[in-house]
C-alpha cells in the first residue's frame, strides 16, 4: 500500500518527527515570539524535534541554514521568512529534498511552498487609514514613520495600503525622511526631528508599534502629547497597554505572531499527517482601539 | 650647461624648512667622482636632511642639484635610483618579514619570461652573489632579516644599496651597528667602489674612521657649509673646533675615583642562548667598561640583569640582597636604569613629546595620587634638555622630530631623571656627536662622583678604555678577561675580546 | 646662474602628480595649523548652511535633540579614544550597550536603582576587563578578541531577555532621561565624562602611560611601565562608557530592546579617526573626538532637517566623513 | 603584541622594536612549526568531534553544503587578505557585494549575460580603486576610507534599486548556481582564485611589492617601489573577489537584495586573523586564510547540525574564535 506518513509511523513509535524553524532573523520580539510558539506546541508532542536556526537577516545565511536543516533530514520546514522578499534557492532546496514547507508571516515570492499563514499587512494598513480619516475628519497633518529599508515590503505593504485611504482625503503626509529601523530607538529619534521640523502635528502612523512606542516617548518628552495621536501595527503588548491607558497612542492592527507561529506547526502537521489544506490562509487582524483592546492584553506573552 | 668645475656632484643653495626647523639653509656642495667624501656635524647640523634630498627621500624647498653638469630634479627615490644614486640611511629601512634575498633585491626582483615573474632561484643567487661581493658571507639569504642581529640587518641595507653598483653611494653612520671586523669589509668595499669609480658620501660621528678612509671632509654646521678640507690639512681637534665652534681640551676628562662598596654583585648568570657562569660586582661611584664584539651577549645580558629577559641561573645581589627582577619595572623600583642600545626599537616613543619621553621612567615620582604635577614634570625635563643641550630645546616637540643624536640625548635624559644607583648604558653614545660625547662622559664622571654604580657597554674600544676604572671583557656569551684601568691596553683588550693570544 | 631656471634633464619622466603630492607632505610650517583651521571651517561652513537653509536648525528644541543624539556615540567614543591611545580597538561597545541598558532595565523591577545602575555598569566593566585580559595575556589581536565578545556578548544578552525590557522605577526615566532646563541630563554626563577623559589622558600618569604604551609599547614596558595592567585599564574604561551609554539610553528610550546598539562600534570609531585618533596608537585627543562627534551628529540631523531621503543620506554621509577626514589630515 | 594591533596607517619609519619580536617570533623555528600543528590540531579536533557526534556531518549532501557556504566569505577574504598585508582594511566589501550582485541581476535583463557580469565586476573594481586612490593619495586612513564607501555604496545600491532584483537569465543561476558533479561551480571558482592570488602573493614582483608595503612602507617607497600604485592594485583586487563573490551569491539565491551582504567585512577579516594574518600588514597567507574561512564555515554548520540554541550559537561562535587564535597565537 501507500508508504507510511511521517506521523503514522511516529504514532506506532518507529521515530521521532524532524521539523526545521528556519528563521530570517531573531532580533525582535515578533519573530522571537513566532518561533518560540512552534516550539512549545512541539513540546506538547514527546516526540518532535524542532530544528531552530537564525539568519541574522542574512539572506544567504537563510539558504545555507536551509540546507543544513535538510542534510539533517527533517520531515517538514517552516520558514519564518520575516521581511525577506523572496529565496527561490531555499525553497528549490527544499522541494528537491521533497519536504513539505509551510510559510509563516511572510508570503516568499518566487518558487514553490506547500502552505502559507499570515497576515494581511495591506488590510492592516488599510485599517489605520480608516481610522485616521475618521478621526481627523479628513483634515489635518500626519507624519509616517517608516522601519526600512526600501527593499522591506511588509512595510510597504502597510503604508500603501494606509495611505491608499488616506490619500482620497485632503490629509497632508509626511514622510519622514529617514528609516527607523523598526525599534524604539529609531522611532524615537525620527519623532525628535519631525518635531523640531513641525510646529503642528495631528496624527502618527508608524509601521509597527516598536517605532511607535519610541514616538510616543518623544512626543511625550516633548509636551505635545495632547496634540496628537499615534496609530501603530502589531498588537505588541507593550502598545496594547498604552491603549488600555487611555494614552495618545490610538490604535494598531492586530498581528499576532504568536497566534501565526501556532497555527503554522499544526498546519504542517496536518500535511505530515497526509492531509491536504489550503494553499493561502489569511489570518484575521482586527483593529484594536480602546474598546477592544482589553481582549487582545496579556502581560506575559512574549510579544 | 658644463659647470667650469670638475666635480661630478653639485648641489647649490639647497634649503630645507621641516614645519618649524632651519635644516638647511643655503649649502653649497659638491664632490667629485672616484672619491670617498666624508660630511661630519653636529647633531642636527643637517647632514641626514642633506643626503636624504641627494637620494630622493625628502624634497628641498630651494637650490639645484646638477650630475655630470646637468641639473636634475630628483622628485623621488625612484628617480635618484634611476640616475644611480643609493643610500644607507640612518633609520632602519628594511622590512623584517621578509627574506634577505628579497630586501637586497627589493624592487628589482628578478624575472623570469614576463617582466613580473619572479625568477626566485635566480634571486637568491644573485642576493648571495651580492653579498660574496661585499666580502659578507655566512648568511642565509632565504631567512627573514628579522632573524638578524642589528649589525648584520645593517649590512644586508649596505648590500641593498651597492646590488646594482650605483654612480653615488650615501652612507649615513653605517658604522653605528657595525662590529670591528665588519666594517673593516666595508672600508675593502668602499675602496674598491671607489676605484671604479663611484662616489662615496661618507657619515660618521668617529673621526678616526672619517680620518682613515676619508679623501676630503666637509663640515656641516647649523644648517651651513663651514667649510671643505683634506685630511692630511687638519688634525683632530681643528676638525673638532670647526664643527662645535669650540675645542675640546680632552674628550675623556679624568676624575679621581673613590670606589665604595659593592652595590650590584653577579654570580655566574645565564640566559640561555645568549651567555652562561657570568659573575662579576659593581660597586659604587665606580665605573665598569664591558666590551666584546658585536654578538658576544652583552646586551642579553644587561636586558637580564634590568627584568627585560628571564634568568635562567645563577643570582644577583643588590646591595647585599637577593636580587631577580620578574620586570624591568621591578628593576626600575628597585634603582637598576637601563639605557637600551637601539633608541627607535626600544628607547623613544617618537610620537610622543620629549616631555613624555624624558619624565617616561619617573612618572610616579612627578605625581601625587596618580596625578601629575605639571610644573614639576617640565621644570626637571627643562633641567635636563639644558644639561644635555639638547635641540631644539622645546620640549613639547616630538621626538620623532629630532636628529639622530638629540633622540639619543632624550633617552639619556629619561634615566638621569630616574636617579638609579645602577646605571647600566648599551651604547650610550651612539650616533652622538664629539661634543655631546665629551657631554656625556662628563655627566658618567659626575654621576660616578655621586655614587652611582655605571655599567659601561661599548663597541668603541677608545671609549671604554677612556671611561672604566675596570674594564670586562665578554666573548661568545662568556666573561674572558678582567682588567685594571692601569692593565686596558688597546692591544690586550682587543686580543682577549678576538681570542687570540 | 642659480635664479634662471636650469634645464631639468629629461629621460625616464616621473608623473607628475607623485611630485605634487610629496611637495605638498613635506610643505613647511603653519601647514599643521592650515589644517586645524581648515577642519574649523569645514565644521563652522556646516553650521552656517545648516543655520541659513534651516529655520528651525537653532531652535532650542533642534538643539537639545542634538545634544541627546550625540551622547551615545559621545560617551562610547570616549572609551574607544582610550582604547585606541593604547594601540587596539573595541568592537564589543555596540553589545555592551545592548547588555547595560537590559541588565538595568530589567534588575530595577526587583532591585533599588543603585543597585540595578551599579550591576549595569559593572556588567560592562566586566566584559572590558575580560578582553584586556585575553588582549594583554595572550597578546592577542585586539581586532579579533572584541570582535568575538560582541558576538558572545550579543548572544548573552538575548539569553538573559529575549524581549524587550521596561524600567518600572519612574526616576529612572524622570531623572536620567530628563532635562535640567533646556539641556538633557545625559548630555549634561556626557560633558562631565568628556572633561574627565580630557584630565585623565593629559594629567594623570595612567593616562600618559596608555598613550606611551601606544606609541611604543617595548619603550613603555623598558620604562618600567606596567603595560598589561594599563591595557586592562583601558579597555575597561572602554566598557564602562559603553555600559553608561546604555543606562541613559534606556532611560531616554523608557524601554531596552536585546537588538539595540549593533553597529554602534563603527560610528565611535569613526569619530574618534575624524577627530584625528590614528589607528593603531600613540596619537589622538579627546576635543578633536568631540569634534568628530558633533559632526556625525550634525550630519544625521541636517541631513533629516532637510528632509534628504534615507539613500543620499548614506552617500552624503560617507562624502562628508571623507571631506572631514580631508581637510582634518596631517603629513 | 604591537605586531598585532590594527595599526592601519604604517607610514612612519618601522620601529626596531618589530624587527626583535618578529625575530624572536621566527628564531626558534620549532616553536613556529608548533604552532602550526596545534592550529591543525585544533582544526582536526572540531572535525572528529563533528565527524562522531553528527551522524550526517560526513554526507555528500552536507559537504557540498559545507562547500558552497564558504565560497562568498573565501573569496571576500581573499581579497581583505590582500588588502591587509599591503598593511590596510576594507570595510567597504559587504556593500560591493550587494552592488555587484544587483547590478549583475538587474541589468542581465536588457543586456547579454556576458556584458551584465563584466558590469557587475566592473563596479566593484571602481569601487576598490576609488577606495586606493583616496587611501594612498591622500594618505587617509584605510579604516575610515572604506567605512565612508561603505555607506556611500549601499546607498547607491539602493538608489539603483529599492526592491529585489531577479536574474532573468535562465544559464546564470543554472550555470554560476548549479554544481559540477557533486562540486558546486562556485566552490570550483573559489578553488581557483586561492591558487591565482597564492600565485599572485608569492609569485609574481606586484605581489611581493604589496607584501614589502606592508611589512616597512617607508622602506619600500625609499627601494623605489611605486607605493601608491601598488596600493592602488590591492584595492582594487579586494574590489573585484567581493564583486565576484556578489555575482554568484546571485546565481545561488536567485535573487539579489540591495540589502544583502551586511556585516560580512568582519567574517573576512576574522578569517584572514584566525588564518594568521597581521593587521597593519606584512605577515599573513592564503593556506591560513583558507583555514580561517573553513574554520568559520564548520562552526555555522556544525552549530546547526547539533541543533544549538540560535543564542548560544553566537556565544560558541565568539569562543570557538577565540580558541582558533589562542591555538594558532605567537609569543
Ligand atoms: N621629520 C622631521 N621633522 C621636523 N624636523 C626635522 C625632521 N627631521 C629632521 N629635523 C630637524 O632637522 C635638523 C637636521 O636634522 P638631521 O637629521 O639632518 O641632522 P643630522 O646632521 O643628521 O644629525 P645626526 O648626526 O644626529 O643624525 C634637526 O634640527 C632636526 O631636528
Ligand atoms: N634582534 C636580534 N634578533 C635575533 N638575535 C639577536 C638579536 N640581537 C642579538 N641577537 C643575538 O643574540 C646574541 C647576543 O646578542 P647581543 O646583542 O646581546 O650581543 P652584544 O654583545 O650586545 O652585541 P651587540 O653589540 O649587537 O649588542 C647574539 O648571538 C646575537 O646574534
Ligand atoms: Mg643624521
Ligand atoms: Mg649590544
Amino acid at each position: 500500500g501507500p508508504a507510511a506518513t511521517p506521523t503514522q509511523q511516529a504514532q506506532t513509535g518507529q521515530r521521532t518527527i524532524r521539523i526545521g524553524m528556519v528563521n530570517f532573523t531573531l532580533c525582535c520580539a515578533y519573530f522571537i515570539g513566532m518561533s518560540k510558539a512552534v516550539q512549545e506546541e512541539a513540546a506538547y508532542y514527546g516526540n518532535i524535534e524542532v530544528i531552530v536556526t537564525d539568519a541574522n537577516g542574512d539572506a544567504e545565511k537563510m539558504a545555507s541554514d536551509i540546507e543544513d536543516v535538510l542534510a539533517k533530514g527533517v520531515d517538514g520546514i517552516i520558514i519564518s521568512g520575516g521581511p525577506l522578499e523572496a529565496l527561490p534557492a531555499g525553497l528549490e532546496a527544499i522541494k528537491k529534498a521533497g519536504v513539505p514547507v509551510v510559510l509563516v508571516d511572510r508570503k516568499l515570492k518566487g518558487g514553490e511552498y506547500t502552505s502559507w499563514i499570515g497576515p494581511d499587512n495591506y488590510q492592516i494598513g488599510v485599517q489605520d487609514g480608516q481610522y485616521i480619516v475618521n478621526r481627523l475628519g479628513g483634515k489635518g497633518r500626519l507624519v509616517v514613520l517608516r522601519g526600512g529599508p526600501a527593499d522591506n515590503s511588509i512595510g510597504l505593504d502597510r503604508t500603501n495600503g494606509m495611505l491608499s485611504v488616506v490619500q482620497k482625503s485632503d490629509i497632508e503626509i509626511i514622510m519622514a525622511p529617514d528609516f527607523g529601523g523598526w525599534s524604539e530607538d529609531g522611532g524615537y529619534k525620527l519623532m525628535e526631528n519631525m518635531l523640531a521640523k513641525y510646529d503642528k502635528i495631528d496624527a502618527v502612523f508608524c509601521e509597527n508599534d516598536s517605532m511607535c512606542l519610541g514616538a510616543q516617548k518623544a512626543i511625550a518628552d516633548a509636551g505635545r502629547s495632547k496634540e496628537m495621536f499615534l496609530c501603530g501595527v502589531d498588537g505588541q503588548k507593550e502598545a496594547l497597554k498604552a491603549i488600555l491607558d487611555g494614552t495618545n497612542y490610538a490604535c494598531t492592527g492586530l498581528n499576532n505572531s504568536d497566534q501565526i507561529g501556532r497555527a503554522g506547526f499544526h498546519r504542517l502537521m496536518a500535511i505530515l499527517a497526509g492531509a491536504v489544506p489550503e494553499k493561502d490562509t489569511v489570518l484575521p487582524s482586527p483593529l484594536i482601539s480602546p474598546e477592544n483592546a482589553c481582549r487582545f492584553y496579556n502581560p506575559d506573552s512574549v510579544f | 650647461m658644463p659647470m667650469e668645475t670638475q666635480d661630478f656632484l653639485q648641489m647649490r643653495g639647497i634649503v630645507k624648512n621641516y614645519d618649524g626647523t632651519q635644516a638647511l639653509r643655503g649649502v653649497d656642495f659638491s664632490a667629485a667622482l672616484g672619491e670617498v667624501h666624508a660630511i661630519v656635524g653636529e647633531n642636527g647640523a643637517g647632514k641626514s636632511t642633506l643626503i636624504r634630498i641627494l637620494a630622493g627621500a625628502v624634497h628641498k624647498d630651494r637650490g639645484h642639484i646638477f650630475l655630470d653638469g646637468h641639473a636634475v630634479e630628483i622628485d623621488s627615490p625612484i628617480r635618484a635610483r634611476r640616475l644611480g644614486i643609493r643610500a644607507v640611511h640612518q633609520e632602519f629601512s628594511l622590512v623584517p618579514q621578509l627574506t634577505v634575498t628579497e630586501n637586497i633585491l627589493l624592487g628589482q626582483m628578478p624575472t623570469r619570461r614576463t617582466p613580473f615573474w619572479i625568477d626566485w632561484p635566480a634571486a637568491h643567487e644573485r642576493a648571495q652573489a651580492i653579498l660574496g661581493n661585499i666580502g659578507f658571507t655566512g648568511i642565509d639569504v632565504r631567512s627573514p632579516v628579522a632573524n638578524l642581529s642589528v649589525s648584520h640587518q645593517q649590512m644586508v641595507e649596505i648590500a641593498k644599496a651597492v646590488a646594482e653598483s650605483p654612480r653615488i653611494l650615501i652612507l649615513d653612520e653605517p658604522s653605528a651597528v657595525l662590529s670591528q671586523e665588519e666594517l673593516k669589509r666595508l672600508f675593502a668595499l668602499i675602496r674598491n667602489l671607489k676605484a671604479r669609480p663611484t662616489l662615496i658620501l661618507y657619515i660618521s660621528h668617529r673621526l678616526d674612521e672619517v680620518f682613515e678612509i676619508a679623501d676630503r671632509i666637509t663640515v656641516l654646521k647649523d644648517g651651513q657649509l663651514v667649510g671643505t678640507v683634506q685630511p692630511n690639512e687638519v688634525d683632530q681637534n681643528q676638525l673638532i673646533r670647526m664643527m662645535i665652534g669650540r675645542s675640546l681640551e680632552e674628550i675623556y676628562p679624568s676624575r679621581h675615583t673613590q670606589i665604595g662598596e659593592p652595590v650590584l654583585v653577579v654570580q655566574n648568570l645565564r640566559h640561555e642562548g645568549a651567555f652562561h657562569d657570568v659573575s662579576f660586582s659593581l660597586s659604587a661611584g665606580e665605573v665598569v667598561g664591558l666590551f666584546g664584539l658585536v654578538g658576544s651577549g652583552r646586551t642579553q645580558l644587561a636586558r637580564c640583569l634590568f627584568g627585560a629577559e628571564p634568568i635562567t641561573g645563577g643570582q644577583v645581589l643588590l646591595q647585599g640582597k637577593p636580587f631577580h627582577p620578574r620586570s624591568p619595572r621591578d628593576a626600575v623600583n628597585a634603582g637598576v636604569a637601563l639605557l637600551t642600545e637601539d633608541r627607535k626599537r626600544d628607547g623613544l616613543v617618537m610620537e610622543c613629546t620629549i616631555r613624555d619621553n624624558a619624565s617616561l621612567a619617573v612618572l610616579h615620582r612627578l605625581s601625587r595620587w596618580g596625578v601629575l604635577n605639571r610644573a614639576k614634570q617640565d621644570a626637571q625635563v627643562r633641567a635636563q634638555v639644558e644639561e644635555l643641550d639638547i635641540r631644539p630645546p622645546q620640549i613639547t616637540r616630538l621626538v620623532r622630530q629630532l636628529s639622530g643624536g638629540n633622540q639619543q640625548k632624550v633617552v639619556l635624559a629619561k634615566w638621569l631623571l630616574s636617579q638609579a644607583r645602577v646605571l647600566i648604558l648599551d651604547e650610550p653614545t651612539r650616533g652622538v656627536d664629539v661634543g655631546t660625547k665629551a657631554e656625556i662622559y662628563r655627566i658618567i664622571n659626575e654621576l660616578a662622583g655621586r655614587g652611582v654604580a655605571i655599567l659601561l657597554i661599548s663597541s668603541e674600544l677608545p671609549e671604554v678604555l677612556g671611561m672604566s676604572d675596570r674594564v670586562l671583557v665578554m666573548r661568545e656569551g662568556r666573561l674572558v678577561g678582567e682588567f685594571s684601568r692601569a692593565q686596558a691596553t688597546e692591544e690586550s683588550v682587543l686580543a682577549c675580546a678576538a681570542g687570540v693570544q | 646662474m642659480m635664479d634662471q631656471d636650469p634645464k631639468v634633464e629629461t629621460t625616464e619622466q616621473f608623473p607628475r602628480q607623485k611630485v605634487l603630492q610629496i611637495g605638498r607632505l613635506l610643505r613647511p610650517m603653519s601647514r599643521r595649523r592650515w589644517v586645524d583651521y581648515s577642519f574649523m571651517a569645514a565644521f563652522v561652513l556646516l553650521l552656517l548652511i545648516a543655520a541659513s537653509v534651516s529655520d528651525v536648525f537653532f531652535t532650542q528644541r533642534n538643539v537639545s535633540n542634538l545634544m541627546r543624539q550625540t551622547v551615545t556615540n559621545g560617551l562610547i567614543s570616549l572609551g574607544m579614544l582610550v582604547v585606541i591611545l593604547s594601540g587596539g580597538i573595541d568592537l564589543s561597545v555596540g553589545s555592551v550597550v545592548a547588555l547595560s541598558a537590559i541588565l538595568v532595565s530589567g534588575t530595577q523591577q526587583r532591585l533599588p536603582l543603585g543597585l540595578a545602575m551599579l550591576i549595569a555598569l559593572g556588567a560592562g566593566v566586566l566584559v572590558g576587563l575580560l578582553n584586556g585580559f585575553l588582549i594583554s595575556r595572550f597578546k592577542l589581536a585586539p581586532f579579533i578578541v572584541t570582535l568575538a565578545t560582541l558576538g558572545a556578548v550579543r548572544g548573552t544578552v538575548y539569553v538573559y531577555s529575549e524581549v524587550p525590557r521596561v524600567p518600572s522605577n519612574p526616576i529612572f526615566r524622570s531623572v536620567l532621561g530628563g532635562s535640567v532646563g533646556p539641556v538633557p541630563f545625559a548630555a549634561l554626563v556626557m560633558a562631565v565624562c568628556f572633561v574627565l577623559v580630557w584630565f585623565f589622558l593629559n594629567r594623570t600618569t595612567a593616562g600618559r602611560a596608555v598613550i606611551a604604551i601606544g606609541g611604543n609599547e617595548e619603550a613603555a614596558r623598558l620604562a618600567g611601565i606596567h603595560v598589561s595592567g594599563h591595557i586592562l585599564l583601558a579597555y575597561a574604561i572602554s566598557g564602562f562608557f559603553a555600559a553608561t551609554a546604555g543606562v541613559l539610553l534606556a532611560a531616554r528610550l523608557g524601554i531596552a530592546q536585546p537588538s539595540v546598539g549593533a553597529g554602534y562600534e563603527l560610528d565611535a570609531i569613526a569619530a574618534c579617526v575624524i577627530g584625528g585618533a590614528v589607528l593603531g596608537g600613540g596619537s589622538g585627543g579627546v576635543v578633536g573626538t568631540f569634534g568628530g562627534v558633533l559632526t556625525l551628529g550634525l550630519i544625521d540631523n541636517l541631513l533629516n532637517l532637510f528632509n534628504v531621503q534615507t539613500y543620499y543620506q548614506q552617500i552624503f554621509k560617507g562624502l562628508i566623513i571623507l571631506f572631514a577626514v580631508l581637510a582634518r589630515r596631517k603629513e
